[in-house]
Formats: C-alpha cells, structure tokens, sequence
C-alpha cells in the first residue's frame, strides 16, 4: 500500500545507527578542547530543544518558561553540591523532580488556557521564577549567581572537561530521542497530536486534554531540569540570567528552525544554532546581524525548517501519484510506522 | 618583520553592557596603538588585539575563551567586564594562560589567586575605604539613602557604607535595590524623596541607567545632594544627565589630569580614534594592554613565559596610565583613589 | 460572459484541476455538477483569485482576470458565495451584509433598497441583525453568507454549494431566489450537490470528473441522461 | 420498538439558554440500543446546541441526561467519550495536518492500551497492539471508502471526502452511540445512498445511531423514528411516514409534501 | 502608560493579522531614535520630530511587512512568530551598529517641568504621555468600530479568505494594519524617550510590558489594552510604594496570571479576533 514504509524500514535503523556511530566518533576528529566544547553545548542545546519540541511540536502549545525550568533544574543540582555537598550525580535526578514538580503546579495554572494566553502566561510564571532567584540571596547568591560548582562526576569518573561530558549529553540526547520517538509512536503521543490538531474533536474521542497536555508539559520539564543541572556542573557557574528573555529565545529559535515535531529537527537547529553563532565570531560587530538576517531569510525561504528540506527532496523524488501534497511549511510527524520500526 | 603578539579581549560587544564594553576596547585598542608606535613589545613586536563578544553571559565567556587560547592560539587573554563572566572564565584559563581581569569587583575573582590571573579594578573595599572618609570629612550630608543596583556589588557597596557612614554619625535613612534590567525609577526615587535625606547615594554602573537615575532625581522635586558611587563616573553619564549631575561627587582611580607619563599619548591617540571621551573603563582597558607588555618586556620577551611574567608583575610596580600598580601574590592590584566632582560639566578631580 | 479555458490548479505539487474549459454566458444559468473530490470548488476558487491558476486562461467580460487579486475580480462584479460560509465569527449580521455592500458603497440609496430586499427573503436576519455570527446555527450562517453575496450586486454569482445545511423549506426559498436572480437577468454559476435541483434550475450543466469536464449540455437532457441518473442522483 | 430493548439514551426536561434565547427547551427524549433515530428541525431549532449537551461539550442550562443507565448530565466531552458517545460536529473537524489513517489511529484512543511506557520497552503487547490497530485503521477507512486516500493529509481532501473522514474518526472509537450532525452535507444523492448503506452498517455492528440530517431522503430510508424540534421544543416524534406526513412539521420545516418518503 | 501605545499597536498586529509580533518593541526603539538623530542632526523641534518618526517607522513597517510577514501569511504561527523574533535581533543588532551601543538622550522641552498636582509632581512629558495616549487610543477605537476600514480591519482578523471573496484588499489591509501599528509603536518611543535613555535594546522590554497589558485585557481588544495599561500604570505606582522595586517587574506578570485564572480570555474578551 504505501511502499515508501518498506523503504523506510530497512533504511531507517541503518541510517539512525550510522548517525550515532558518526556522533560516537566527533570528539575524536575535533582536534582542539575548544571545538569539543562546542559538541558539548550542541549537545546540550539538542537536550534542551528536544525537550521543549515536546510542548512546541507534539502538544502545538507555545512556552516562554522553557528556560525558567531549565534555571530550576540547574539551581536544584548547583545549591545541593555547593550547599550541602551531595555529589553532582545524585543532584541529576533531583534536578529533573524539582523542576517536574514546579513544571506541575505552573502547567497546572497555566494550561487552562490556551495559544497565546498561555505562552504569555508561562512567561509570567518564567519572570516570577527569575524575580524569585535574583532576589532570594540566601538561598540563590542572587545576582551574583553560584560560583564553584563541582564538576559532574560518576565514582571516579570525573566529567570535568569536554570529552567525558559530550558523551555524557549524548547519552541523554539519545535516550529523550527515543523517549520521543516512543512517545509518537504510542497512544499517549497520538493523544499528543489530536490535542495540537483538534482539542474538541480530541475530548470527544475520550482523550482528556488537560491531563495529556499536563503530562507532555511535566515530561518537557523534567527533561529540561536535568539539562540545566548539567550545564550547571559544566559551565560551573551560574546566574539568573539562564532564565532569561534570551535563553528563551534561543531555545524556541533552535526548535522552530531545526523543525518542530521532529526528531531530528531540534538536533539539527542546535548544531546550526551553536555553529553559526560560533562561525561567526569571524564577523567581529556585524556577528549579530548576520545571524538575525540568516535566521530570518531562513524563516522566509523555510518555514517548515531545516527538515523540510528533506521532505522537499523526497517529495520531488517520488513518484507523483505515491505522494500525498505536503502543503510547505507543516512538516508532517515524518515517522516511520511503529510496526514498521519494529520489525 | 617579527610576529605579533596576540592578544584576546573578550568583554560585552553586545547586548546591555555593550557600551561599557566598547570603551574598555577602546582603551585598549589606543594603548596598544600608542605601544605599537614606539617599537612594539619584546623588541619589535607588535601587540595584536583579538575581539571577542561574551554578550555579558558566562556561557559565552566561556566559549570565548575555549576559542581564543585553543583555536585561535592567542598568547594572553583580557576580560571579565561582568563578574558572572570573570568568574566563569577564570575556571577555563586557570593556570594555563596569562589573564588580566578588568572591571569586575567581585571579592572572588582574586580569592583564591590563581597562579596566572591578575585583576585591575580596585574591590569595593578598597574604593569605599578611600570614599567614605571623603563623604564624611567634606561632603557631610547630616543623613543619607541608597539607591543602588541589586547586584553583588551593590549589596555590598550598601553594607560597607552603612558601616562607614554610621561609623561617622551620618544618618542612614533607607534604601532602594532596582534591577540590572529596569528602565524607569521614579517609583523608587518618590519613596527615596519621601524619606527626606540629605543626600542620596546611587551606585550605578550601567551609564544609561545612571543617567537616568539622576535625570528622574531632580524631576521627582529631590533637592537634596546627590552622591554618585565610586568608579562610576565618566564623561558619556555627565553629558546624558544633563544639568542633574552638576556638583556631584564621585571617586575614581582616573582623572585626565593625572601625573603618569604614559597618560598623555594615550589620550591623544585616544581622542584622535574615537568620538567618546575618555573613561574609567577605556583606562582598565589601556591599563591592562600595559600590564601585560610590561609583563613581557621585563620577563625577557617571551609572551608564553607564564610563569617568569607572573612573577615579574607580582615584583615590580608596572607604570601605567592611572599611575603605579601593585599586585598582591594573588594577583589584585592596588589603585590609587581619587576624589572627583562635576563641574561645569566637566569632571574634574578634586585634591586638597 | 465568464470563460475558462484549459484551467489548471495545483496544491503544493499535486494537480487537482487538469484542464477544465467552461464558458458562462451573459444571463445564463450554468450549473457544474461532479462527485466528491472533482474540483468544483477548486475551479470556483481559481476563478475568483483565491487560488493562482498554473495553466489556463480565465476571461471575465471580456478581460483577462486570472492574474487579479480576489478583490479586483469582484470590483468587476463578479461575485462567489464560497463554500463553508467564510463569515466573520465575531461581527454581526448587519456587518457582514454592510461589508457585502462595499462594491456598493453602504449608505447609498441602493445599500438601503438591498438591505430590506434580502431581510424580506430572510426574516431570520432581519430578526437576528445584532447577533454575532459565529453564535448562529449552521443554516442560519448559510443565509448570511448568501445573504452577503447578494448585497455585493453582482453582475455574474457564483454559489457553491448554497443549500448546504439548509432545511428544506429554506432550500425552496432558495431555490425561488435563485431562480428570480436568473429572471432579473443575472449570470449564475451554480455548484450544487442536490444534482437534481441544479439541473432543474440550470439552462446548462457541465460534469466535472477528477479536475476534467466530461460532459457538458443543456440541463433538460443531463436530467435525462442515465449515467447522471446513476452516477449523481442516486436512482 | 420492541418494549424488551434496552434504553441506551434518556434525555429528561433539557433546556439551555443563550443570553436571552432559549435554544433547547424542556426536551425529553429516549434512545434504545440499537436504534437509528433521525432529530430534524428548521435552521436554528436546536438541533446542535442538543448534540452539544449530549456529546458533553456544553453543560445543560437544566434537566438530565442518562446513558447507558448512568446519569451523565454536565459531564465533559472527554467523559462521555471514554464512555462511548462518538459525534461528529457540523462544522467539519479533523486532524487537519495528519494523514487519513494517522486521523483514524489518533482516534482509537479509548479502545487501546499500550501507552508510552510500553512504547518505550517495545513491549510484545505494545507491538501486537500496534499491528491489530493499524489493520483496523484500514479496515475502517475502507469501510468509509477512505483506503485510497490513506496518506493524504486530511487539510488537503474535498468536502464530501472530509466529511468521510469524519464518521471514520467518529467510528475508530468504537462507540455505543453515535451522533452525526448533517453527515450528508455536501453529497449528491448517489452519495447520500451509499451513506445509508454505511449508516445501515454502522448499526449491524451495534452502534446506535442518533442522526441530525436536512436531506429527507436519508433521513426517511434509513431511521427507525424521527424526532422534531422547532425553536428547542419538541413537536413531533414517531416512524418517518409518520412524523413527514404530519401537518405542524411540514408546515415549519417541510414546506411541502416529502421528495419520496 | 506608554505601555498602552505599545500594546494597542500589538493587539492591532495580532488581532488582525495574527502575528504576535516580537519585533514590535523595535519599531519603538527605532521611533525614539528617529526622533533623537531628527532632533539632533535636523534641529527640528520636538513635536515634529516625533510626527516624522512617526511617519517614517510607519513606512518601515510596511517594509517589514511586505518583505517578512506578508509571503509568510498562511505559514504556522510559530514559524511567523520566529520570524519576527528574527527581525527583532535584525533590527536590535543593526540598531547598536548603526546608532552605536551608547545611550542616548531624546531632548524635549517638557522632560524637566515639573508640574505639583497635590502630593504627586509629575513632569510635563508624563503628562504628555499620558494624554497622548489615550487620545490615540479613543481615536484607534472609533476607528475600528465604526470606520468601514476598521470594519474591513475587523474582517481580514476573522476570515482573510472571506473577507478576499467580500472585496477587500486584504494586502492593503495588512499594509495599513502594519502602518498603524508601527506608527503607534514609534510615537511611543518619541514619548518615552525623554523621561529615560534610549539605548539599542530598549525595545526588548518594551514589547514583554506590552504583551502583558495585551493579554491581560484580552487579545485584539483595543479597549481592554487601554484599560489594562491603566491598571497596570497604577498598580504600579501604588505598589512600588510598598513593595520594593525589585519586586515591581513581577506584579506585572502577577497580575496577568491572576487576570488569566480568573478570565481567560483576558478582561475584555469574549472569543478570538479583532474587536
Ligand atoms: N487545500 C488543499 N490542499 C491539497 N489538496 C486539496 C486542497 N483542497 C482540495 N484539494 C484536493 O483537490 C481535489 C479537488 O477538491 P475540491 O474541493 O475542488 O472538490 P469538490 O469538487 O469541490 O468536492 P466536494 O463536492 O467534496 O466539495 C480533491 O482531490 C482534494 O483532495
Ligand atoms: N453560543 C451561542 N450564543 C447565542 N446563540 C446561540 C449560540 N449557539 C447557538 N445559538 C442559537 O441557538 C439556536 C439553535 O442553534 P443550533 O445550532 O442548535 O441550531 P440547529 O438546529 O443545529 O440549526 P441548523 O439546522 O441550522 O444547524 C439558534 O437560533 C442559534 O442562533
Ligand atoms: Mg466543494
Ligand atoms: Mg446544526
């Protein structure tokens, strides 16, 4: 019936596991610690996006509080190595529980609402966060932010440089990549895709809304706590400012211009994202100009992002008659069946 | 024709900082100049700044600095406009390269006193020392309120000088913390007015936000003295503010008519290059250029002679366009402090 | 009056109409029947500039039109009452008939005579003029969205598919408006489901297969005709 | 109908108001398992705002609503869909960015099991399950006469074809009650015979069916009873030759004597 | 107050043309610089600077609008939304090269008069302000509930499809939608301008203050912005005397989470689209 599925289910696995293979390799071809610390922060930023992809791609709810949760989880893992001195290790897990559990009570108020409404009102809850980190000093240092983090580490295993702390994201990135290829592949994440589609349509069919959204919006919490623990013990400094206006952005820049729900698109943005930023640097003052035109001539050219060139490759590389219209600029879920992946 | 030596300045070219962070490039930038028209540095060597933006976020200081020593090989490194930034970025070049932090103020850049880190600004201890005794023997206000940024300077800046102050018998009547991010102080300043103090004392380092500060003072009604925090005052707030910042105090390491030798030329060239008058901040930027090529010369030339430079600098006083500097073992330099006012809208230092 | 040759339609990369032909003449009541799918809508669309055309020529009085924007096509008085309604949710229903007008400017003498003739074919509007439309019932929306075609005065209407969701004792009030819109010398292209009143009102029909014609005649003998009677009135 | 039959649906004294208006008012009605039954009515008579309050998704001014022997009045959509009311709304409402089958797969919600834990783990249940529901996706689609457009984005198909498309999606739930409002819409007579034939089989596989409908011919070949409101109240109630014949309905609604019922 | 302008010319953009419009704030910045380098280089006086600003961004927006939003009208509005986030870095980028990163002051006669009204002393550009924005605000409303543009606005808000069959120029409609806004963003700089310093990344707050007046009085309510920004210029002023001012940025968003549990569609709203 539809053939390109027995393609597909032959070439996918071999292409995701050359893919990972060639991620498993980069440090080694890096050649400097700088251009590994770049693996890390794409690294980083894919978690991050993939995380956030979740609510913007499956669930279609936009956030602004992404970077707030992120701010939570770096906080949680950063206070409790540097306060109380519990290893980095154990902060990980907690991190990711502290920030579901505010990612519980704000998507609780929050997701009453919908669109526009509540992406305003997640940045409220994401301002409110910062307001609260900058000004609770004794807890927070405030401003000032907390210093001398301790490195990540397992027993001996120190994740105190780039290498180790690649292969440590990767990880991460691997596993919430599964964990949302998973997710489409399975009720709960058709549940997803109804709600973004169609809510009232959605309800009628049984699926409740609120729950399904509170639950992809709590999952995209956890995730993004974890995240922020970890770029806490590596970068080993923060500040408020990692709740900010601009991580925000960034993080919504990444996904939109990667492809939203997609795997493969918030990895993608991120590298773009971290790449041109860094290429860049080569512009000296017009470094932020050239990106905010790249950014928006890709929009404009681009809509469906990075993904979607691919999906225009394969449109005009199939058989007329084989292909439904992909009108530009929805990618549609772009996944293989679940049956099909399986066998 | 001998290769430069390279040197990477990594500060805020964008975002909210981006100003302070473009007369600290400045000034440095008119000091290697003036370096580079006299011979250079190790005899014949010419100084080469590197720009990098760090946007005032430590994430990006740190791959500012990744990028300058690892894939751009740069010999030394300036930086730390933002103590969030300096203290990130201490970690990455920690005993790896030469590093001249500029601006930040923040007790823990010089703490530990990393064996190669060195930092120009006077702390807030050193500064408030010298001011406090200013304020209570010659501006004498009979009580006083804050108004100062809620950052970890400004929080200390209101600790010490509550101590100093009442030490002196000044009254301490209240005080207002705002935000790196706020626009528009009236609120606060009609609250601080309300207070009926004798002077207000405003620490800020952001110019626009200074500016405003004291515009917004004297539209709330305030007659009151004002009192401008130590090492924030530069030419670009007096013309912004207006008539609002006429006869007020502040303290700096700099004055344009300081007696060092080298302050002259950089001037000059300084002026010649660009349309700002010169700063505070343009003068760590020229300080540090001279730190460090004073560093190379007297360590025998090698710029990647870490260990011999550190020492040298830790050794002898270095000559530099706000006059001697000292640094302790761990790397902090001494400035000598000056008390300054605004007069006729020009800054002028104000001696005894 | 109306004339399409050759038109072709495409969404994204997949054609929907290949190469339909049609002429309208002036006064004339043309009806396009077709299944589910064929491209009626299509065609309308393309007619009135709510699609750009990839092939083809559309002719309009004599003029070339297919290269308008929507709104310039209706300047010339030709008017399409589209499918799914199209109404503005939160404005009113003495709104949408003012905003019908605007060829006709409101506020002129012919606004006012419109206005009253379309409340007398519609009472429901007339009583429910401050109602919000995106509040009525699905018929009721139908009214208004014909309703707003008809304040436009056109020269040349075209409906797609008008009875949808109407009761039938409106649809007969329709049926006899758009009867006496044709008398009164109007050019009418008619989209209609109900096959068999569209032919019954219609001087000619064309039968549109997956974005083809393939057939056209006068009304009376598709009536007749069996393959219609099997294929489209379901007898 | 048969007095044994078992009483799935029972609407008691339902009224709800807009502002001033009262769409539904004091509204009794029952529904046996099993049965088709045609709600007609001119324009604006309350026929959707009546689907709205039994499909959960508007809460009743007054009076109660039971199904299947519980008492459901105010219950939200989601609700009365886990307990196996499917509708289908006048307005055509889709999955409009999936494809055909991924609409008909996100639909069959209520009736499977396997969530994201099992989709993790790749657990067998999780893998049989997958395989029987896609096989019942396509079933269902060609039962609607879908198979062909199985990939087709559901934004990009005609009028009729999403109309289909919706009763499949209605039916992927494997409800006990359906409610179709106007499902003829927009289909040519040929069209609305073979919707008959479908509804006729949507009822052999047990699903009761309560029918919102303007084209007579359907209504009157295919319900059991027809039941008629006209500005929210009920006038008429009883088989079709009946309930079309009667005066007061062809006066209000009718206009004239009935096509061929 | 400022917010009001600001947030009107967001509802405008978003009520009509659905585009939540991150680059909104920068039309503000643009407005208050066009207005200083008029005033500075020019010697105009300071009304008229601030009309031309006006004038000029107004067309600036049109720019935008065809080059940006317009060929991206039937894409998601996520995508639309980051395309405007793009053009907020563009324009807020190439605002500190080309103006400089150094704040800069807009002069006015009014910025340092200071009127005593009882306990409160106000300058005369607050006053200004605040006048001036209501004017422009009753003005914008008549405009869109009674003007056959405005009703055409309305249209295009709710169905551009049927509003292109009803005889609108919808792309004129965008145009104008696009003028105003932008116009009412620039005279806000021009105003604003003198009671603070302006610097390239002004508008970045700008538009986050002006989003929350937006939502809270519900999106596309022109009506509700003005009221709103009232609410919110108040609770503002009142609080800041009680609580400290660090805390003032979050009564903002306070107040919007306690507006939207309790209405949320915003105070002055029934459902979608421009009213
Ligand atoms: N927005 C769209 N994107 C992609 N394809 C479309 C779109 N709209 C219609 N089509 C396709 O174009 C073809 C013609 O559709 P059209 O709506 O013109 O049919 P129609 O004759 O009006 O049918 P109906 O009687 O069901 O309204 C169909 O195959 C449909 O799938
Ligand atoms: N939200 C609302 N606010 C105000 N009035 C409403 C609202 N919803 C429906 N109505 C009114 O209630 C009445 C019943 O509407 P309903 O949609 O139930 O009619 P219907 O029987 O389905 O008609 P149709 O056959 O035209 O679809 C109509 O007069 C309609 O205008
Ligand atoms: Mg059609
Ligand atoms: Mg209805």
């Amino acid at each position: 019936m539809n053939t390109n599925s027995h393609v597909q289910s032959l070439g996918q696995p071999l292409a995701v596991a050359g893919g990972i293979a060639a991620l498993a390799v980069l440090p080694f071809l890096a050649g400097n610690a700088y251009l590994e610390h770049l693996l890390v922060l794409w690294m980083l930023y894919a978690l991050l996006a993939l995380s956030l992809n979740i609510v913007i791609g499956y669930l279609g709810e936009l956030t602004f509080g992404h970077a707030a949760f992120v701010g939570v989880g770096a906080y949680t893992s950063a206070i409790l190595s540097t306060q109380l001195g519990l290893p980095p290790l154990l902060g990980l897990p907690l991190a990711g529980l502290v920030a579901a559990a505010f990612g519980l009570v704000i998507g609780y108020a929050a997701l009453r609402v919908v669109g526009p409404q509540f992406a305003i009102l997640t940045l409220g809850f994401g301002a409110i966060l910062f307001t609260i980190t900058n000004h609770w000093v004794d807890l927070t240092r405030g401003p000032m932010g907390i210093t001398d983090i301790p490195p990540m580490a397992i027993g001996p295993l120190a994740f105190d440089s780039a290498r180790p702390t690649y292969y440590l994201v990767l990880a991460l990135v691997l596993a919430t990549a599964w964990l949302c290829h998973a997710l489409v592949t399975s009720r709960t994440g058709r549940a997803f895709l109804a709600v973004r589609e169609n809510a009232p349509l959605a309800a009628s069919l049984g699926i409740n809304v609120f729950h399904t959204k509170l639950l992809g919006f709590v999952a995209a919490t956890a995730i993004a706590g974890i995240g922020g623990a970890i770029y806490a013990h590596y970068i080993r400094v923060i500040t408020p400012d990692i709740m900010g206006v601009h991580n925000v952005a960034a993080l919504i820049i990444v996904v939109i211009i990667g492809g939203r729900g997609t795997i493969l698109g918030p990895i993608l943005g991120a590298l773009v994202y971290i790449g041109l930023l860094e290429s860049l640097r080569v512009a000296g003052p017009l470094r932020m100009v050239i990106f905010a035109a790249l950014l928006t001539g890709t929009v404009v050219f681009l809509p469906g992002g990075l993904v979607s060139l691919w999906q225009r490759w394969r449109n005009s590389h199939r058989s007329e008659t084989a292909q439904p219209a992909t009108p530009a600029g929805l990618p549609p879920t772009g996944f293989p069946s679940a049956e099909g992946g399986a066998k | 024709q001998q290769p430069p030596v390279r040197i990477a300045l990594i500060g805020p070219m964008s975002g909210t900082g981006a100003f302070e962070g473009q007369l600290g490039l400045e000034g440095a930038q008119a000091m290697a100049a003036v370096i580079n028209a006299k011979g250079g540095v190790a005899g014949g060597r010419k100084i080469e700044l590197l720009t990098y933006d760090d946007k005032g976020s430590p994430e990006d200081g740190v791959s500012a600095a990744k990028r300058a020593m690892e894939q751009d090989n740069v010999d030394m490194i300036i930086g730390g406009w933002f103590s969030a930034v300096a203290l990130s970025m201490k970690e990455v070049t920690r005993d790896k390269i030469i590093t001249v932090m500029t601006s930040s103020q923040h007790p823990k850049v010089t703490e530990e006193g990393h064996k190669y880190l060195f930092r120009l600004n006077a702390t807030s201890a050193m500064m408030s020392e010298f001011y406090s005794k200013a304020i209570c023997e010659r501006i004498k206000p009979k009580s006083i309120a804050f108004m100062n940024v809620n950052d970890d300077w400004g929080r200390l800046e209101l600790d010490n000088y509550t101590k100093l102050l009442t030490g002196c018998g000044i009254e301490v009547k209240g005080h207002e913390f705002y935000n790196r991010t706020d626009t528009d102080f009236t609120t606060a300043l009609t609250k601080l007015k309300s207070l009926n103090a004798d002077a207000i004392y405003v620490a800020a380092i952001n110019t626009s936000q200074g500016a405003t500060i004291y515009r917004q003072i004297k539209q709330t009604g305030y007659r009151g003295k004002v009192i401008a925090s130590a090492g924030n005052m530069n030419p670009k707030l007096v013309e912004l503010s207006g008539n609002s910042l006429e006869q007020v105090y502040s303290a700096s390491p700099f004055t344009e008519d300081g007696a060092a030798p080298s302050l002259k030329p950089w001037l000059e060239q300084y002026r010649k290059s660009y349309k700002n008058e010169p700063s505070f901040i343009a003068a760590l930027g020229a300080q540090a250029v001279q730190t460090l090529a004073f560093g190379i010369d007297t360590a025998g030339g090698d710029p990647r002679a870490y260990d011999k430079i550190a020492a040298a600098l830790k050794s002898q006083a270095v000559p530099t366009v706000m006059g001697e500097l000292r640094f302790s073992d761990k790397g902090q330099a001494s400035q000598s402090i000056h008390l300054v006012q605004v007069q006729k809208k020009q800054i002028v230092s104000v001696r005894d | 009056m109306l004339k399409v040759e050759g038109l072709k339609v495409s969404y994204g990369h997949r054609e929907a109409v290949h190469d339909v032909s049609l002429t309208v003449e002036e006064g004339e009541l043309v009806t396009l029947v077709g299944s589910n799918g064929a491209g009626k809508t299509t065609t309308l669309k393309a007619i009135s500039a709510l699609l750009r055309t990839s092939g083809g020529t559309i002719t309009f009085d004599g003029e070339r039109i297919d290269r308008l924007a929507p709104h310039q096509v209706i300047e010339r008085g030709l008017v399409h009452v589209p499918e799914g309604r199209q109404l503005f949710p939160d404005m009113t229903v003495l709104e949408h008939l003012e905003l019908g007008a605007l060829r006709g400017r409101p506020g002129s003498t012919g606004f006012a005579e419109r206005l009253r003739w379309v409340y007398e074919l519609f009472p429901i509007l007339a009583e429910r003029r401050t109602q919000r439309a995106g509040t009525m019932s699905g018929g009721q929306q139908q009214l208004v969205a014909f309703g707003r075609g008809l304040m436009a005065n056109p020269k040349c209407l075209m409906l797609d598919e008008p009875t949808l969701g109407l009761a039938p004792i409106i649809v007969d009030t329709l049926a006899d408006t758009i009867r006496s819109l044709h008398k009164s010398g109007i050019t009418v292209l008619l989209v209609e489901q109900r096959v068999d009143l569209a032919l019954r009102l219609a001087d000619r029909a064309y039968v549109l297969e997956t974005g083809r014609v393939v057939m056209e005649d006068a009304a009376q003998t598709l009536l007749a005709d069996p393959r219609i009677k099997t294929a489209y009135l379901g007898l | 109908m048969n007095a044994t039959a078992q009483e799935i649906l029972s609407v008691s004294n339902l009224t709800r108001i807009f502002g001033g208006l009262t769409a539904v008012r004091d509204v009794t009605m029952t529904v046996q398992a099993g049965e088709v039954v045609g709600l007609i009515g001119p324009n604006g008579a309350g026929k959707t705002t009546l689907f709205n309050m039994l499909g959960g998704s508007l809460p009743p001014s007054s009076g109660s609503i039971r199904f299947d022997g519980t008492d459901c009045t105010g219950a939200p959509s989601h609700v009365m869909g886990q307990r196996g009311v499917s509708r289908t709304f006048q307005i055509t409402s889709l999955f409009p960015s999936l494809t055909a089958l991924d609409n008909v797969r996100s639909a069959t919600y209520r009736t499977t099991r396997a969530g994201w834990g099992a989709s993790i783990l790749r657990s067998a249940a999780y893998r049989l399950e997958e395989a029987e529901l896609r096989r019942k996706a396509l079933e269902i689609l060609s039962f609607c006469d879908l198979d062909h457009r199985a990939d087709t984005l559901a934004d990009g198909m005609s009028y009729g074809e999403q109309r289909r498309l919706e009763i499949a999606i209605a039916l992927a739930a494997e409800p006990r009650l359906l409610l179709l409002d106007e499902p003829a819409a927009g289909m040519n007579p040929e069209e609305g015979q073979r919707l008959v034939e479908m509804i006729r089989r949507i009822r052999a596989r047990g699903v009761t069916v309560l029918l919102v409908e303007h084209h007579m011919r359907v209504v009157a070949s295919v319900c059991d009873r027809l039941v008629v409101l006209d500005h929210g109240v009920k006038i008429a109630e009883g088989p079709p030759a009946q309930v079309l014949n009667d005066a007061e309905v062809i006066r209000v609604y009718l206009g004239r004597e009935p096509v061929d019922a | 107050m400022a917010y009001v302008l600001i947030a009107t010319g967001l509802t405008l953009v978003f009520g009509v043309l659905r585009i939540v419009n991150f680059a909104h704030g920068e039309f503000y910045m643009l407005g208050a610089y066009i207005t200083y380098f008029i005033g500075t280089m020019l010697g105009l006086d300071y009304i008229a600077a601030a009309a031309i600003s006006a004038v000029v961004v107004a067309g600036l927006g049109i720019a935008a609008n065809r080059l940006i939003f317009w060929p991206l009208r039937r894409d998601h509005e996520f995508t639309i939304l980051l395309s405007s986030l793009g053009l907020a870095l563009l324009i807020a980028n190439g605002g500190e090269l080309l103006f400089g990163a150094d704040p800069k002051y807009v002069e006015s006669p009014f910025a340092d008069e200071i009127l005593d009204i009882g306990t409160v002393t106000l300058t005369q550009q607050r006053v200004l302000v605040f006048a001036a924005a209501v004017v422009a605000l009753i003005a914008v409303y008549l405009f869109i509930r009674y003007s056959r543009f405005g009703k055409m606005m309305r249209a295009t808000a709710q169905n551009p499809d049927g509003a292109a069959l009803t005889g609108i120029n919808i792309k004129l409609v965008h145009a104008y939608t696009f003028a105003l806004a932008c116009g009412l963003a620039a005279l806000s700089g021009a105003l604003v301008g003198p009671t603070v310093m302006i610097f390239p990344t002004i508008g970045n707050w700008a538009v986050l203050k002006g989003f929350i007046v937006v939502i809270m009085g519900g999106l596309g309510s022109v009506t509700g912005a003005l009221f709103a920004g009232l609410l919110l210029g108040v609770i503002e002023s009142l609080g800041g005397g009680y609580i400290s001012l660090g805390f003032m940025e979050a009564i903002g968003y306070a107040m919007i989470i306690a507006v939207l549990l309790w209405r949320p569609n915003g105070l002055f709203s029934t459902a979608r689209g421009l009213r």
